[in-house]
């Protein structure tokens, strides 16, 4: 029992970085309709550029903990964001009117510029942050110990869940961003200014992805210009799961991808657990076809 | 246009470049120490260079390319499979092939006259690090690999020695490139193994190590040699101490002349860098080897360099005496235990 | 045949490649094999991405079930390796009705989705030593070289001719069946809109399914010539980006046109072969270049171009009947 | 003149479906464009209202150019255009579309106001208020582009077959209520293929062929103009 | 030669189609009328299987269709057009009319890639009866133009042209003089008289009154998803409830 508990909350941990990532994933989806492939990459960068700054500026020995690295984690946003607004500029707004798989392979392309550049820029070795930046407490409940840590980043995700959510739904921008994903003519018969939307899109869902990146870097400390690959098939996986476009969606998928992997590899096989995540949602998506919280499919013959 | 061309087949990008892209910088300046040198046979050597992505489709191609280009020996590659893939069209172009980061057995098992390989077997790993079990009085093993070829053969080869000795209470495989493996720690505790012996690579060690630290348990870590990269510390900080490993002996570990001459000289060509990858050393070995059998048997002719090179004749490397035997797999004992002690590597004593 | 202005550049291209092997050195005729394997993997995608609108992200699943059926059979049982190419392609195509049967009526991304997680199932089944007959992560060695008529298939020229030849009556049976068949065309109608297709008539699933099958099939032929090419071939083979790879070129020639597709084949395998003197920079390059073709041909290189119909002919039959 | 549209050329890719289109519209009135299918009256419209950019003329708004702005702009200057083809947000329910159709405005009470007359109007969209729009039936849908369209009380609006999938009595109730926006002082343009019941209504008409004006006359005019008769109205 | 008894079909706490009876004569035209929303599309995706009534009888040429996939209906020999037109945009309009003899050709795969005799001979037959059909629409010259650019009107004529493909015995119009101007509609109503005649029978939804009091003999009237009255175009005209619910008064005329 106590090793459930444990595994479960492993599971959790590892999730919330999922969703967080999924979060971005999902927004951009929902209005763009786009696979955004390259925001994996979003969040290599979000990690690297992280890296960068906290070693060349100490910020969290300047200002303290807490809000040294809340001005980190703004620097960062605010460059992943330009970059994904610059990415919608040259790699996507050209193709908005393609068919939709030649926007798929621009992202992939968009992904391999990014990656590759990167690895350019940084060298393909491994590169390691700042030691001791982030307190390391743990802390036991119930028998089961979790690093103080886990928790602040799992409030974290929660907290911008939640906050994004009640954007998209309550507010009338949020309410303009879902009719520009689904008639972006219509939308501008409305008065809405949707390359206005697509920007915020574009400048949120890349800021959340590099907010992702550095939050995995600082825990975990070390980041290489391939991590995106893994972690964005993983949040797409997620945002799949819970049904993609939906903000609750991506964060119940990414703790439930989190919470099977942490148990597949506990009850089953570690090395089968990546297969048995993807079988799990494989039945899931028999049986709800369009993810666990989807969009309700509104066609009318 | 009279040089001796000499190949180079690394992984140059895809998600091993770092190490292709040492493989590149020691390999070069070899080359270019040789050439100031005078050259092989007084003539200048000429580096080319393919990138086989670490996949063997491409490693295909880019054998098929060097083989195109005349050149006498090919120092690469990584990964078993990606050089399996580039051996048999060397070897139907007679080209001698020195691969440097291939362990598995089965590359010299086919009876190819002209590979060798400057790395050792797995067998010869899992030989040492079962020993060490031994030695340090484990009685209950975990053994963890990451499914690649490298680390899955090591593991195999350890828990096949280590059968019916000890209790093996754990084998299992991670998935490498995550960052979060509390999962498979909580698991790897909860079978309560006197000590892990962890096949994989750095990156996974480190971040194993400092979660194993972070969930409050201690037990010993043994790892192989891919765990040998300084990068290693960096990542674990100081949760990394006491840190066991296996690995031949790196360049900053010999006493000999050669091997601080070519660390000074690194450090002065790449900003005082010094090689991160005991693999990446194995090719400038590799390619000290050729140079040395064309100058010794005058010639660029590949039935004679084969047949010099199987002859037991002892090489004078970067990780010390080297030779070959008649499979062309490096002998003599290679491997030695390594501790990470104040933050540092330390070669333990025998 | 059509005399159309259009088709004399595929004549030339197609001339310039019979004689190929007595102008390129081994490399580059290694390189247009790969080329060949990969217009093969792309046509067989096309059916279901191209023609019948279905995101698979997984292809090079049904590509690893068929190399490895092949190289299993081959090293265990010794069978000829080209007696092999149906057998795998039948695995690849049985495999694939499995799958797909429970999963076709999944739409769009959630279609995707669900064939990253096969491919990604398989490479770890292959990987874990499924069955153990898998090999595992060190894959499958000795496969025996193809013989024809007691003549061994060795060296890139001789497999050159094998591939090419294979390439050539693919894209032979392929057009037939894109241009002049109900099932071509019933593809196309599921693309365009399922439930229109539905209502005129048309049994969506089951041409769903069967995209998949023939796809799956085709690709499993393929996976064979691999293994034969090879002789060694290992799970890191069959990754997702291999199955990105094929989509690519599915796409960037253009969805459901059979030169596209060739062409996409040469571009996406040739182009990263063209940039090897960038070193390090390739791939960066090349993903520029898929970009930026992606803005400026937004169909693909070469559209597919709408069906045309003997109209006159028949009905000048029609009226002498 | 409130809009003037001038030798408007508009293309589609390569084809050119309008040919030199002028139309004015004068404030406070009525105007009626008629055509057969293919003509281009949407694509007039379209281009009004910013969707489609001209390739040559130029469409002038209380003689500021109107051409060359954006299409959320034009909305805002005061120009509502209701699309052919219904254009639901399909996803959103009824309650979030009508509430779309004042995405321009802030006026809260106003919109509160609007909203309850367009329940008014459609008593069925009041029943489905909280319904997802895609699912709603054709003639559901077509109310509610109108009511969407109605959301603020816009200068100009355009209206592209208004009556396309209404049931009879709705339809008189349609014509009646633009009756009524055009008394408070709304200037309305509207294509109808219900040739007959538009022209009841409006002041003036145009009848567009293939991408250009063949005839432009008072409503009444037109309607006992045998040649349109014989066209449009069923040879009546 | 269609029935259905008491069919039901709800969405959520919405009754769409509540117990709704009434047969179609073979060799008939029949209109189905009734306000917005009153269920009459939904009467004839229950009809074609694109949902599943949840209680009733559909009985098609004596036996049932319901729980039948819509291309086995079609199949049967039913087959529609769409109230939103649903054609194969980037087909040109044969194309688009050969999917509708799709379902009378048998050969597979195998035969396509050899090209048999036979297959090549069903391939022309079918380009003859697609040609057919578009002829008999009047859609005849337009064969290799893609169905977007065709107008509105022309494209609600491919729909019944591919429906014809099928070689439907019943054919349902769902608003097939949508968007079309008076002109045009009585070209059609001729059209859909020349196809009773060629013996197919006919089940229309049509806002239109003027056409469908031409057309029909028998007329069946829904509102809020129940049958309120049925009969002749002219028992219906005079039907008070009828006249309440949808015709509404006269004023002129
Ligand atoms: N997006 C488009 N791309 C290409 N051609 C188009 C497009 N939209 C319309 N057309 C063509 O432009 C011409 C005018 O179309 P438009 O929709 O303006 O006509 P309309 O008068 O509104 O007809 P309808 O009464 O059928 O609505 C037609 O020939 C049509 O085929
Ligand atoms: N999928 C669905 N989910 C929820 N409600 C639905 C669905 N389909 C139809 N409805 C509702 O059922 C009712 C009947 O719809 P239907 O489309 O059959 O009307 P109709 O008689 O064809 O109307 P119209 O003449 O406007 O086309 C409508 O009120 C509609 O909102
Ligand atoms: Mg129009
Ligand atoms: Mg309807």
């Amino acid at each position: 029992m106590e090793q459930f508990l444990q595994q479960f909350t492993n599971g959790l941990a590892i999730g919330g970085i999922y969703a967080l990532i999924a979060l971005g994933y999902t927004m951009v989806y929902g209005v763009m309709k786009l696979i955004n492939f390259a925001h994996g990459d979003l969040f290599t960068l979000g990690a690297y550029l992280g890296m960068t700054i906290l070693t060349s500026i100490a910020l969290h020995n300047i200002f303290g903990v807490f809000i040294g690295i809340t001005v980190l984690a703004l620097l960062v946003m605010g460059l992943t964001a330009f970059v994904g607004a610059a990415l919608e500029r040259t790699a996507y707004r050209p193709l908005r009117n393609s068919p939709r798989l030649s926007v798929v392979v621009s992202a992939l392309g968009a992904s391999i510029v990014l990656q590759n550049a990167i690895m350019l820029v940084y060298g393909a070795r491994l590169l390691v942050y700042p030691q001791h930046v982030l307190p390391n407490t743990t802390i036991a409940l119930f028998g089961v110990s979790i690093p103080l840590m886990r928790i602040v980043l799992f409030m974290i995700s929660v907290v911008l869940m939640v906050a994004l959510y009640l954007f998209i739904q309550k507010t009338k921008f949020g309410t303009a961003i879902r009719a520009a994903a689904i008639d972006q003519g219509a939308a501008r018969l409305m008065g809405i200014d949707v390359d206005r939307v697509i920007l915020i899109v574009f400048l949120i869902g890349p800021a959340l992805g590099g907010m992702a990146g550095l939050m995995v870097g600082l825990y975990y400390g070390q980041v290489n210009f391939t991590m995106g690959w893994v972690y964005g098939l993983k949040a797409f996986t997620a945002a799949i799961l819970g049904g993609i476009g939906n903000i609750p969606g991506a964060m119940l998928g990414g703790l439930l991808l989190g919470v099977i992997e942490a148990l597949g590899s506990a009850y089953i096989s570690i090395a089968w657990k990546d297969a048995i995540a993807f079988l799990v949602l494989i039945v899931i998506l028999i049986v709800r076809p369009t993810g666990l919280l989807g969009e309700r499919v509104a066609e009318k013959v | 246009a009279d040089t001796v061309k000499i190949g180079l087949m690394a992984p140059l990008t895809g998600s091993w470049a770092s190490e292709g892209q040492e493989m590149k910088q020691i390999v070069e300046l070899l080359a270019e120490e040789a050439n100031a040198k005078g050259g092989v046979l007084g003539k200048q050597v000429e580096l080319i260079t393919e990138d086989d992505g670490g996949d063997p489709k491409t490693a295909a191609l880019a054998a098929q390319k060097l083989s195109t280009q005349g050149i006498v020996t090919v120092i690469g590659t990584y990964g078993s499979s990606v050089t399996e893939a580039s051996q048999t069209i060397y070897d139907e172009n007679q080209i001698i092939q020195i691969a440097n980061g291939s362990t598995a057995v089965r590359l010299t098992e086919k009876g190819l006259q002209y590979f060798f390989r400057t790395s050792t077997r797995d067998d010869e790993q899992g030989r040492v690090a079962a020993q060490t079990v031994e030695k340090k009085g484990w009685k209950k093993v975990a053994i963890l690999h990451d499914n690649t070829t490298y680390s899955k053969g090591l593991a195999d080869e350890a828990k096949a020695l280590l059968e019916g000795k000890v209790e093996i209470v754990f084998y299992d495989a991670l998935t490498p490139g995550e960052r979060d493996y509390t999962a498979i720690l909580t698991k790897l505790k909860a079978a309560g193994p006197d000590g892990v012996f962890f096949t994989g690579y750095y990156p996974e060690a480190g971040l194993l190590l400092k979660q194993k630290k972070e969930m409050g348990w201690d037990a010993p870590f043994l790892g192989g040699d891919a765990t040998n990269n300084p990068d290693l510390l960096k990542v674990a900080g100081d949760t990394a101490e006491g840190y066991l490993f296996l690995s031949p002996p790196v360049p900053q570990d010999l006493p000999s002349d050669e091997a601080k001459a070519f660390l000074s000289a690194y450090a002065a060509k790449y900003n005082g860098a010094t090689p991160g990858s005991i693999w990446a050393v194995l090719s400038g070995d590799g390619f000290r080897v050729a140079v040395a059998a064309i100058e010794a048997t005058g010639g660029t002719e590949a039935d004679k360099l084969a047949e010099y090179l199987h002859s037991g004749k002892e090489f004078v490397g970067l990780t010390g005496t080297l030779s070959f035997n008649e499979k062309g797999d490096r002998v003599g004992e290679l491997y030695k235990v390594y501790s990470v002690t104040g933050g540092k590597f330390a070669l333990q004593a025998e | 045949m059509m005399k159309d202005r259009r088709t004399i550049p595929y004549i030339i291209a197609s001339v310039l490649l019979v004689f190929a092997p007595l102008y390129l050195n081994k490399y580059w005729i290694d390189v247009l094999n790969t080329v060949g394997l990969y217009a093969l993997l792309g046509l067989s995608l096309n059916l279901i991405v191209g023609h019948a609108g279905l995101f698979n992200l997984g292809h090079a699943a049904f590509y690893a079930v068929g190399a490895y059926t092949a190289a299993i059979l081959n090293t265990r049982y010794h069978i000829p390796i080209l007696w092999l190419l149906p057998v795998s392609g039948l695995f690849a195509g049985l495999f694939a009705a499995v799958i797909a049967r429970p999963i076709i009526h999944l739409r769009g991304d959630y279609l995707c989705m669900v064939t990253i997680g096969v491919g990604e199932i398989v490479r770890i089944a292959l990987i874990n030593n499924v069955f153990g007959i898998t090999g595992g992560s060190n894959g499958i060695f000795g496969i025996s070289r193809p013989s024809l008529f007691g003549y061994v298939i060795k060296r890139p020229p001789q497999f050159f001719y094998l591939i090419w030849i294979f390439v050539a009556l693919t894209i032979f049976l392929f057009y037939r069946l894109d241009r002049y068949s109900r099932f071509g065309r019933a593809l196309n109608y599921l693309r365009g809109d399922e439930i229109a297709a539905e209502g005129s008539g048309i049994d969506t699933a089951h041409y769903k399914l069967w995209a998949f099958i023939l796809g799956a099939f085709w690709a499993g032929m393929a996976g064979t010539l691999y293994a034969a090419k090879m002789t060694i071939i290992a799970p890191e083979s069959f990754s997702f980006w291999e199955s990105v790879l094929m989509f690519l070129i599915v796409i960037l020639g253009g969805s459901g046109s059979i030169p596209g597709v060739i062409f996409g084949a040469f571009l996406a395998i040739g182009l990263p072969e063209l940039f090897r003197d960038f070193a390090s920079a390739r791939m960066l390059v090349y993903g520029v270049m898929m970009v930026l073709m992606m803005i400026f041909r937004k169909g693909g290189l070469l559209p597919a171009r709408s069906r045309k119909f003997p109209i006159a002919n028949v009905l000048k039959n029609e009226g002498r009947a | 003149m409130l809009l003037q549209i001038q030798n408007l050329h508009v293309k589609y890719g390569n084809i050119e479906v309008l040919h030199g289109v002028s139309v004015d519209v004068r404030e406070g009135e009525i105007v009626s464009i008629l055509g057969a299918n293919g003509a281009g009256k949407s694509t007039t419209l379209l281009t009004i209202s910013g969707l489609v950019r001209p390739a040559q003329g130029q469409i002038l708004f209380n003689g500021a150019p109107l051409h060359t702005m954006k299409a959320h702009d034009i909305v805002r200057a005061g120009i509502a255009h209701i699309p052919e083809g219904r254009r639901m947000f399909g996803t959103l329910t009824v309650q979030e579309n009508l509430r779309l159709g004042a995405f321009t405005s802030n006026d809260q009470q106003r919109i509160r106001q609007n909203q309850e007359w367009i329940y008014e109007l459609f008593p069925i969209l009041k029943e489905r208020r909280n319904q997802l729009a895609g699912t709603l039936s054709g003639g559901e849908q077509q109310m509610l582009a109108i009511g969407r369209g109605l959301m603020i009380h816009p200068k100009i609006l355009l209206l592209d077959e208004p009556s396309l999938g209404l049931a009879p009595l709705l339809v008189k109730t349609i014509f009646q209520t633009l009756q009524k926006i055009n008394a408070a002082g709304v200037t309305v343009v509207l294509v109808e293929q219900n040739a007959r019941m538009a022209l009841k209504i409006a002041h003036r008409g145009y009848v567009l062929e293939v991408g250009r004006i063949a005839l432009q006359d008072e409503a009444n005019a037109l309607l006992a103009n045998p040649d349109v008769q014989n066209a449009y109205l069923g040879g009546a | 030669m269609l029935i259905l008894e008491s069919v039901t079909k709800r969405f959520g706490g919405l009754t769409a189609v509540d117990s709704v009876s009434f047969h179609v004569e073979e060799g008939q035209i029949v209109g189905l009328i009734g306000p917005n929303g009153a269920g009459k599309t939904t009467v004839f995706n229950l009809i074609t299987g694109i949902y599943k009534p949840d209680a009733g009888k559909i009985t098609f040429d004596g036996s049932s269709v319901v729980g039948m996939e819509t291309h086995r209906i079609v199949h049967r020999g039913i087959a529609r057009t769409f109230q939103t037109i649903r054609l194969f945009q980037d087909l040109t309009v044969l194309e688009n009319v050969l999917a509708g003899c799709h379902c009378r050709m048998t050969s597979g795969i195998l035969a396509g890639m050899l090209r048999t005799p036979w297959q090549r001979k069903e391939e022309r037959q079918s380009l003859i009866r697609a040609l057919q059909a578009l002829e008999t629409v009047g859609l005849k010259g337009k064969e290799e133009q893609l169905a977007k650019n065709l107008s509105y009107g022309n494209q609600r004529l491919l729909e019944i042209a591919r429906a014809l493909a099928t070689e439907a015995k019943l054919l349902i119009l769902d608003e097939p003089a949508g968007g079309m101007n008076e002109q045009e509609t009585l070209e059609l109503i001729a059209l859909i008289q020349r196809l009773r005649d060629s013996g197919i029978t006919i089940l229309l939804i049509e806002h239109d009154m003027g056409l469908v009091m031409r057309v029909c003999r028998h007329i069946v009237v829904m509102e809020y998803g129940a049958k309120i009255s049925e009969g002749t175009p002219e028992q219906v005209k005079s039907d008070p409830k009828v006249i309440e619910a949808y015709l509404g008064v006269d004023e002129e005329e």
